[in-house]
This record gives structure tokens, C-alpha cells and sequence, in this order.
């Protein structure tokens, strides 16, 4: 059906796909799982050379962005592995840590190196595991070993790019509870929100300060 | 696939009433499709349909369906009675015709009759080319482009050290020192007007028996339980309450005074 | 990145395919949606002649059993017609569409963008909601807004996937497009009338049911 157009193509020449071989290049692209050479041989009909087929399509696709390959009696396209790169793109995104993760962060960096369960104590909230796994994939956490206590519990430790992340020359730099307090930061959040309230209904009923006689 | 595919063509097969009844008025969507059904039959291009013909087609067709009793949609008949007067109208001599012209009128169909039977036509071409998934296929199984997403943790040395200072003072051994709230309670008014009106003898404004130089939301709560302690020190017989009219001050005094001011 | 061996290839009669090539093929080969330029240009880098590639790549595939199809600006691998014997699955065929669903999907994407009121007006019978239903659920067609007219009626046309699936590159591809519009059949009646009208006005007689062309 193709005229014979050849083509000089690497020294080789190169003839235009017969429509056998382009009836077993559609098969493969359409199929929605690799195919044996058996049922390939059902689709495109006894005549055929499936075997001749793919090791022609096998031979164009060789340098293309495409490849044509078997695995365990299956063939199918795919595409070519040094592509890969180009199809899982990375993207980076900006994203703040959470309460839970701050807290765990903070605990770790003051207490290192500290197991789960000590974490909790501190917490009085559970840990849960995605959020040791953040501060991992994040970089400011490891593992750093296991406690030598009945059931030998991972202990964890902040990392260099944790020092270098939070601006810190040491741990030695994060400042201890006097200097906590005394930034007022050791106040539950609650009573800080009373006093906070308080302020501002003195503040208030000093404005309109006209009384009921 | 032809459009007239699936429709039996009336006029030409050999044609009985009663076949071509029992598949009728479900075939066509309309008398327009009806019409243009009926025009094809004529078998010349539509341009050159005689309307005349097309509408005795019609009305014949109509009153076939109707002798078979069956029910025919309001619209068909609508339709019939617009082309019975059409028919009259194209065949009155020409000066008597009124606006719009019966001509005109035929134009009018005849157009919509073209352009409904372009977009039949347009359909069936449209579905007889190659289709994604009938005909041609996308490929059966890629792999997708995923894109990773990278998530880059923001957090500052202040957020660490708040949220370290917030486990600390969440979790230290608190001694909970309630607030003492700007209120005064209904048994601190009880007692306090109880007290103060048995010393006047006369009529005293409500006010003042709020302790002095409150003002705010304590006064407020003073005022609400000195009024509540009035009621009930007035249930109780203790006082006399007295107020001229709505809004107006408010005033009382000992029921024991009153009661040496009659006797 | 592979600039020695392209020059090579240059003095080449057929020049094998380059990176950019290869992954535009890996690219849309991959893709489980037809792409745009933009988003080839995106995953590529701007450094990549997208529109030169993918000419190319058209050509590479001409004669194959996969053919390399752009389909309202968006672009995509497909079998090649020819082949749909082999691949054809009947299952499809039993979902057949109403004719009233092919009526109406005709004249949404021959006058689009198109009202219902429009759409019965040419049809001559009401349209059913399932009609405009099973047109959006195949995802052929879309509210498009309204028309500012008295009553601000919902517009409709087709979609992307709409050019996708009839295999047009774009809405001038629709089968007689040209012809219909030279005719004048795609505008409305009342405006063909004028047209009319004006016309005889001149020649002084109109014949009985004869139109033009």
C-alpha cells in the first residue's frame, strides 16, 4: 500500500512502515497494558510477523524519545528513561510549619536527644508520626540513635541545617527559661489572653468614664 | 448513518395507514422534523420544493392520524391549522393578500426547513468522522506528568522559642487564681440596699445606693442587682418603690419608715 | 547539553532527533491530557522551539500508525484513522446519541454560542433537559454566560474536549462550515428574510417556494 520510500537515514535505509507494522505500532500505543506477542498476533491476524514487527518498530523507535520495550513476553512503549526528568518536574513551595510541628521542633532543639514518648510528656499532646516526618523532610530532624531502656525507643536530635535554618551558632544559643519568662513568653495563652482582655476593659470604661451618678 | 437511518420512509415502501400509524408521532421531533421528513420525500433538492404540495402532504398526513383516533400533540395541530391557512392564503389572487404576504410566509418555512436540514446533516457528518475512542485512539496507558511538590518548611527563631515557652507554661503546675470579675453579685445589692435604705427616711433614687465612684461594666452590674435586690427586698415588704412614669427615675424607701410616717 | 553531536548529525541528510525532540515526544506521549504550547513550553524551557519541534515531529510521524494531531490548540498523540479496524471496541457504538442530542450538539457548534431558545427555534421543538445534559455530561458542551438580552438566557458552546473527540483542529474544520456560512444557512431566518426581501424588491416577483442559494 506504501510506496517505497526510501530514505537515507544513518547509512541504513529506511522504508516507510508497512500497515502491518503500523497496525502493531497503534495496538501497542492503544493498549492499556503491555501485550504478549500472542495477543498481539490475535489483533492483527495470523499473516502477520508480529516478530519481525517489533524488532522493526523496536529499531525506530531506538533513538526517539519513545521506546519500544518487552518485559517478561510484554511489550509495550514507553517513554525513553532519559526523559524521566522532564516528566516529574519539581516544584518547590513555600509552607509553614504547624503548631504541633513548632512545639515538636522546639521540645527536640531544648531537650535533644529525646525519644516520642518523652516528647509527649513534655507536650502533654500526642505526636503524631507525620509530624516527626515533616521535621525529617524538612531537614531539622534525625534520628540519633535508641535509648537504652526497656524497648529501645528511637531518639531524635536536631541537625547542622536545623543551626543553620533558625540563624543559631549553637543550641547553646536559644535562649533559657529566665529569658523566656522574662520575654513574657512563658505565659499559658490563656491567661496571657485574660490579661490582655483586662487591659483594654480598664482602657475602655476609662474612655467613656462618665459614671451613673 | 444517514439521519433517516432509523425512520421508516413513509411514502415509498408500500404504505398501509395503519403501519405507517403505529410508529408515528414517536419518529419525528415535531412538526418541523415531520415537515422536513415529508419534504425529503418529495425527492428534489429543497430548494425547489413546491410548498403547496408539501402542505397537502401534511394535512393529509394529519387527518390520517386523526381518523385513526389518535391523539395528536397540540403543536401538530397548531401546525396543520397555520399551513390550512397558509394553503387559502396562497391561493386568494394576489391583491387581496394581507401582510405579511403568503409568500412570504412560505419563504419563511422553506428557510427554516433549509437550515434545520443543514444542521441534521451537519450532525450525522460530525458523528460519522473518526472519534476520539471509537475510531482513533489516545494512548491506552501513559504514564502521566507528575509534577513533585517540594515543600520548603518556613518557620522563624521566634515562632520556635514562642511555641517552646507555650509547651513550658502549658504543662508547668499552675495554681488557678480566678479573676475577680467587675460584677456585683445579687447578695452583695441584697445586703447593701437592705441596709442603706432603712437608714433614709425619705424617698431615695435607686442610684444611689450603688457604691460610690463605680462606673462601666460594674456599675452596670450594680445598677442590674441593686434593681433586682429592690424587687425582692419590695416582695419581701421591706420597701416601697415608686416611679412616675416609664423610664423615669426610679425611687424608694423603707417600708418601716412608711409605716411610722402613717401611724 | 548534546550541541557536538547535533552538529555532527547536521551534516546528516536525516537528522536524528535532538533532546528538545525527544522529550516534546516523551512529553506528549506521557500526557494523559492534550497539551498546549504554553505548557510544552513550560515543562521544556523557553529555550525549546516548540512550534518547530512539533512540526517536526508530524512529519516523523506522517505515515506511522500514531499520529501526532492538534486539536483546538492543544496537542496530542492518536491512532491513525486507518487502523480503527483493528482497535475499534464495540461497546462504544451502544451508546449512540438521540438524534435530537446530535441536532442540538450540531447547532451549538455550528452557531455558538447559541441559547436554548436559539436552539428550539431552529429545531422547531422544544429541548428537552436531558438533551443539554447528555451533551455536558459527554463534556462536548458548556454554559458559556449569558446573552445580554431581556431575561439574560444561558449561552452554550462546545468545548475543548469536543474538538478533541471529533478530531478538528478547530471549529473552521467543522465538516461544511464554509459552505454553510456562503449560503447563509447559519444565520438566523429573520435576517435571511430581509435579505430576501430586499432582493425580490428588486426583481418585483418572488415564485412560489423558490429560494436561493
Amino acid at each position: 500500500m506504501n510506496t517505497i520510500e526510501h530514505e537515507v537515514q544513518d547509512n541504513i535505509i529506511s522504508v516507510a512502515p508497512d500497515d502491518d507494522i503500523r497496525g502493531l505500532e497503534a495496538a501497542l500505543f492503544a493498549s492499556t497494558e503491555p501485550l504478549t506477542i500472542a495477543q498481539m498476533r490475535q489483533m492483527l491476524g495470523d499473516a502477520v510477523d508480529v516478530g519481525a514487527g517489533l524488532a522493526r518498530l523496536q529499531q525506530d523507535y531506538a533513538g526517539r524519545g519513545i521506546n519500544l520495550v518487552e518485559r517478561g513476553g510484554r511489550w509495550h512503549f514507553e517513554t525513553a528513561p532519559d526523559m524521566a526528568h522532564l516528566l516529574r518536574r519539581d516544584r518547590e513551595e513555600s509552607r509553614k510549619l504547624s503548631r504541633a510541628g513548632m512545639e515538636t521542633l522546639a521540645i527536640i532543639a531544648y531537650h535533644e536527644p529525646v525519644s516520642r514518648a518523652e516528647i509527649e510528656a513534655i507536650r502533654g499532646v500526642q505526636v503524631g508520626k507525620g509530624t516527626l516526618d515533616v521535621l525529617m523532610e524538612a531537614g531539622w530532624v534525625r534520628p540519633a540513635g535508641r535509648r537504652e531502656v526497656p524497648g529501645r525507643p528511637l531518639i531524635y536530635a536536631t541537625t547542622p541545617e536545623f543551626l543553620t535554618h533558625f540563624g543559631l551558632s549553637s543550641r547553646r544559643d536559644l535562649p533559657g527559661m529566665e529569658d523566656l519568662r522574662a520575654a513574657g513568653l512563658l505565659e499559658p495563652v490563656d491567661l496571657a489572653m485574660e490579661g490582655l482582655m483586662q487591659q483594654t476593659d480598664t482602657e475602655s470604661s476609662l474612655e467613656n468614664g462618665e459614671g451613673d451618678g | 448513518m444517514t439521519p433517516d437511518e432509523d425512520m421508516p420512509d413513509l411514502f415509498d415502501t408500500g404504505r398501509s395507514a395503519g403501519e405507517v400509524l403505529t410508529v408515528s408521532f414517536d419518529s419525528w421531533e415535531g412538526p418541523l422534523d415531520l415537515l422536513l421528513n415529508l419534504a425529503r420525500s418529495q425527492k428534489v433538492d429543497l430548494r425547489e420544493i413546491s410548498i403547496t404540495e408539501l402542505v397537502e402532504q401534511y394535512l393529509a398526513f394529519i387527518k390520517g392520524a386523526r381518523d385513526m383516533k389518535l391523539e395528536l400533540a397540540a403543536d401538530y395541530l397548531v401546525m396543520a391549522a397555520w399551513l390550512a391557512y397558509l394553503k387559502s392564503a396562497l391561493l386568494l389572487p394576489k391583491a387581496q393578500q394581507e401582510d405579511p404576504s403568503p409568500e412570504e410566509m412560505a419563504m419563511r418555512l422553506h428557510l427554516r426547513l433549509q437550515r434545520l436540514s443543514a444542521m441534521r446533516d451537519c450532525g450525522a457528518r460530525l458523528l460519522a468522522r473518526d472519534r476520539l475512542g471509537r475510531d482513533v485512539f489516545p494512548r491506552g496507558a501513559p504514564e502521566g506528568l507528575t509534577v513533585n511538590r517540594i515543600s520548603l518548611w518556613q518557620a522563624g527563631l521566634y515562632d520556635l522559642i514562642a511555641a517552646y515557652g507555650q509547651v513550658k507554661a502549658r504543662n508547668r503546675p499552675v495554681t488557678h487564681v480566678v479573676a475577680r470579675r467587675p460584677v456585683m453579685t445579687l447578695e452583695e445589692a441584697l445586703a447593701r440596699v437592705g441596709q442603706l435604705v432603712g437608714q433614709r427616711l425619705d424617698w431615695v433614687r435607686l442610684e444611689s445606693f450603688l457604691p460610690d465612684g463605680v462606673s462601666g461594666a460594674l456599675g452596670r452590674s450594680a445598677l442590674a442587682s441593686s434593681f433586682v435586690a429592690m424587687l425582692e427586698l419590695a416582695k419581701q415588704g421591706r420597701v416601697e418603690i415608686q416611679q412616675e412614669a416609664i423610664f423615669a427615675p426610679i425611687f424608694l424607701r423603707s417600708a418601716a419608715v412608711a409605716e411610722d410616717a402613717l401611724s
